[in-house]
């Protein structure tokens, strides 16, 4: 998948969360760690097994469609850095690999969002740091 | 263990106060605990001091300007369960025998506008995502969606706080307000709207605890701690992504909420349970959590919040009071001091000093708070 | 009272680590003390974080990386004493019974440059007056007006320090300085050079307690928490104008000094006194401080520091080995964790595994940190 | 006493802290609070004693001569939006009410104090702040 075209140079929110498309035609990914022990998936990717209480994770790359479990909007200007557009979606995204996924959505209209819908992952430019990148973030889009 | 009762509270208003240190409104509430319990601050033994945001050695700081006697000092950050969290600190201090006289409080000045949460990753903030309406949103959808409440269920909650906090010298907003106000106030979340929510402010408030026994010698009308509890989210519950900046939930398990758990312990240390509460004050961060808090306090059924509240069964004289104080909603939220906010509403309460804002033979209440980190404290007041 | 045993301590090197969150940094302490203890997170009931700079519910965020349990978790802002006095509270709750098995750790990861201390008043951070460095120098200077103490004395304990942390594969400095480097370093606040300051730092540290008794099942090497105690300052003292940011100190009165009176009540707790340390781990902010704590925890007499560090008495080989980590001298401060830093060395020491650096035949060993709104830990450690 | 001559407009580091001289030949005075039961001085003023803690306190005008009790000078940029003169002086001086204040000496050169010497308090401008207002605090100098 390729991001929206621009000739800045695009640098992920953080290292190590998400792939960059391999090729055309290729997806980004999400990067969690799963439990060798009791299966559950974790994202970002952990050392520890939040349910085991044990170092028995692996790496997993999580797939790329998921159910919205629940969304909202936000209206408003944000503290945290945060220099990008106004109002954007916000939503928990499930995914196959049985993760709870916080994710930014596409769509900031609710009235086009409902529970249990199909979303999928898509690379979102955010805004230009400070020292000119344009940073790129993760969010689900609706699938039609 | 020992009886431990609460003989003295204090309060500094919550509101906004340019130009006041927080040295000086944790000050007042020091000493308005201190008149209240008619004890000497040369009698207490060891304080605990609930505090989020006014740096090193908060309390410390605040005391200076009340005594310097040498006892020991701990600063609690336990975000909005920090006074809460204190209190339990000196609930068990003089409980075990460690200490025959404590002190708790709470104090804050919070920075103005949204609460520039450090809870949340860099990746989080970066994408517009560190702010704690997104979380109690996506907790109300999911309340919305689930048991059908309503953008109007919502509204009532927020008319019935400020109606309450009209009645409370001690909230920051004073004035009731209709319903067509609060539904038409700017969205901030979907589905929740800016009169829907709390604000940060800044405010303090104290509590004195003393053995059962010892309680007798200072007051008529002591107010037993039948229960201070205080816990963390268990992994894999619905709302687990939300508790814990950083961390994603689990899609496949449900693991119990942590307001469930830590209240369900709670009625079990005191020997009491829902139906026994003349008044509640819980977190009322927004219209949302307010309701669904009334369901895992147990007040109702899962999904039954919405009704309950339309019953105007937790109105100042339905059958179950809650956040008689106007609740957070009207009095603000500094964080640190907002748990023994509620504890002190409730020890009026239990008195019957409540003035205006009297429930009817209140005999037990019921504080609860939960924030950041997924901290969550519950305390059960008896008379 | 039931005897409290530590059954495993853990530590994130101290250091400067770019890139690493403090949740990562913590996270590797606690597991590191699990794994020493040879016990499963879920067998541990109650957990207390030191920390002072990494926002609300510090604790929370390190431990949901450890697992989620739904244990009360408590994050304590003590300053400098954050990491002793969540050590404190975490005996307490196992000597009174209220928890079998509870974790105590520290986690640090400080902003860099002067500690910009939030324990100033506004007026005095506009005067140029708000960094420790000056309250430490005003201290130092006074000793030695009165004692004769000198800056070749002040430099010698750099020296050891250095010496030490060399020997420290968890100090941040772990290379020898001579005498005339640290003479030759940057004046900051006289009679105080550069390298005679404890540096700002980022790491971690933890301990696991649970009763004596218990101890035996998970180690053949307990080593007990014969005392810990807390305090603050009394009015009065000498350098009262320091400890509490803001207040003016008495020119007429001579109040005992916060680690005076805490250390005494600390070998009151434990029974036992100066002449049975074998190891002790000091607030050495800076070179003069470490000095004058000699006096003030009772190595030796009023005035006698210096020369108790001209004998070589306090070297790793001395009669009463002071700062064999190194000190916070040469491992740098991570204010959350340094108490507990200082626990960590305490332990190896009492276990006999402090390798180049261990003391002979050392039985009891105490920590001591003292810092912000004179917030002072003493701790007493037996095998 | 006046203060250096300066056009700008002059602001006290902090309301209450000291009052500016009253006139031609007065000096400025540091305001103190002293305890009605014990007598102990307090700077800043409290409405506290911290030695009786009883609400005792009663305003009072502190002395402007005192005795040097210990001091040092600070060599390096400090935090907390000090944009003044580096180096510096610090002392702590005990006035004749029994108070110890912490203060900045007019003279940073340690070699030229001593302990029990003789010093007079005086106004010092800092720095201008971001309003363009010239602040002024106080420090204590040798008395020659
Ligand atoms: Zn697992
Ligand atoms: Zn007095």
């Amino acid at each position: 998948m390729s991001v929206v075209p621009s000739r800045k140079n695009q640098v992920p929110v953080q290292e190590g969360l998400f792939s960059m498309p391999a090729g055309p035609g290729e997806s980004a990914r999400l990067l969690g760690s799963r439990c060798k022990v009791c299966g559950e998936a974790f994202f970002p990717a952990q050392a520890m097994c939040a349910n085991c209480c044990t170092e028995t994770t692996e790496p997993v790359v999580l797939g790329t469609r998921g159910k919205l479990f629940s969304y909202t909007n936000v209206n408003h200007a944000v503290p945290g850095g945060y220099k990008g557009k106004i109002p954007f979606g916000v939503g928990t995204v499930d995914l196959p690999e049985g993760v709870r996924v916080t994710t930014r959505l596409t769509e900031h209209d609710t009235s086009k969002l409902r529970k249990g819908m199909e979303v999928e992952l898509v690379l979102e430019p955010l805004f230009e740091d400070e020292q000119g990148n344009e940073l790129v973030g993760f969010a689900f889009k609706p699938v039609r | 263990m020992r009886d431990v009762a609460i003989i003295g509270v204090g309060i500094h208003p919550f509101g906004r106060f340019a130009g006041k240190e927080f040295t000086e409104i944790g000050q007042v509430a020091v000493l308005d605990a201190l008149r209240d319990a008619g004890i000497p601050w040369k009698e207490v033994q060891a304080a605990f001091c609930g505090n989020m945001t006014s740096g090193t050695a908060a309390g410390h700081r605040v005391l200076a300007r009340v005594g310097m006697t040498g006892i020991p000092i701990v600063n609690v950050e336990n975000a909005c369960a920090s006074g809460g969290s204190a209190l339990r600190l000196a609930t068990q201090a003089v409980a075990t025998g460690l200490y025959d006289v404590a002190l708790a409080f709470g104090v804050e000045k919070m920075p103005r506008g949204f609460m520039a949460m450090t809870s949340y990753d860099r990746w989080q903030m970066l994408q517009g995502m560190a702010i704690n309406p997104i979380g109690m949103a996506l907790n109300t959808r999911w309340h919305m969606d689930t048991y059908g409440t309503t953008a109007i269920q919502l509204a009532k909650v927020s008319v019935k706080s400020h109606k309450n906090g009209a009645l409370n010298p001690n909230a920051m907003y004073r004035k009731a307000l209709s319903l067509e106000e609060i539904m038409n106030s700017p969205m901030v979340c979907d589905p929740l709207r800016l009169l829907m929510l709390c604000a940060p402010d800044e405010g303090a408030a104290a509590a004195i605890v003393t053995t059962g026994e010892n309680a007798r010698k200072y007051t008529s009308q002591p107010v037993f701690v039948a229960a201070a509890q205080l816990g963390s989210p268990l992994y894999g519950t619905t709302f687990g992504t939300i508790a814990v900046g950083g961390s994603s939930g689990s899609a496949r398990m449900s693991a119990p909420e942590v307001s469930v758990v830590t209240a369900q312990k709670a009625y079990e240390q005191a020997g009491l349970g829902p139906q026994d509460l003349g008044c509640v004050e819980l977190q009322d961060t927004e219209s949302g959590s307010e309701i669904i808090y009334y369901e895992q306090l147990g007040l109702c059924g899962p999904g039954e919040g919405g009704r309950l509240l339309d019953e105007g069964a937790t109105e100042i004289n339905g059958r179950i009071p809650v956040n008689t104080s106007g609740g957070l909603i009207a009095k603000g939220e500094p964080v640190g001091a907002s748990s023994l906010g509620q504890v002190h509403e409730l020890v009026l309460q239990l008195r019957g000093q409540a003035g205006q804002r009297q429930v009817a033979g209140a005999r037990v209440g019921l504080s609860h708070t939960v924030g950041a980190g997924g901290n969550c404290s519950v305390i059960i007041l008896k008379r």
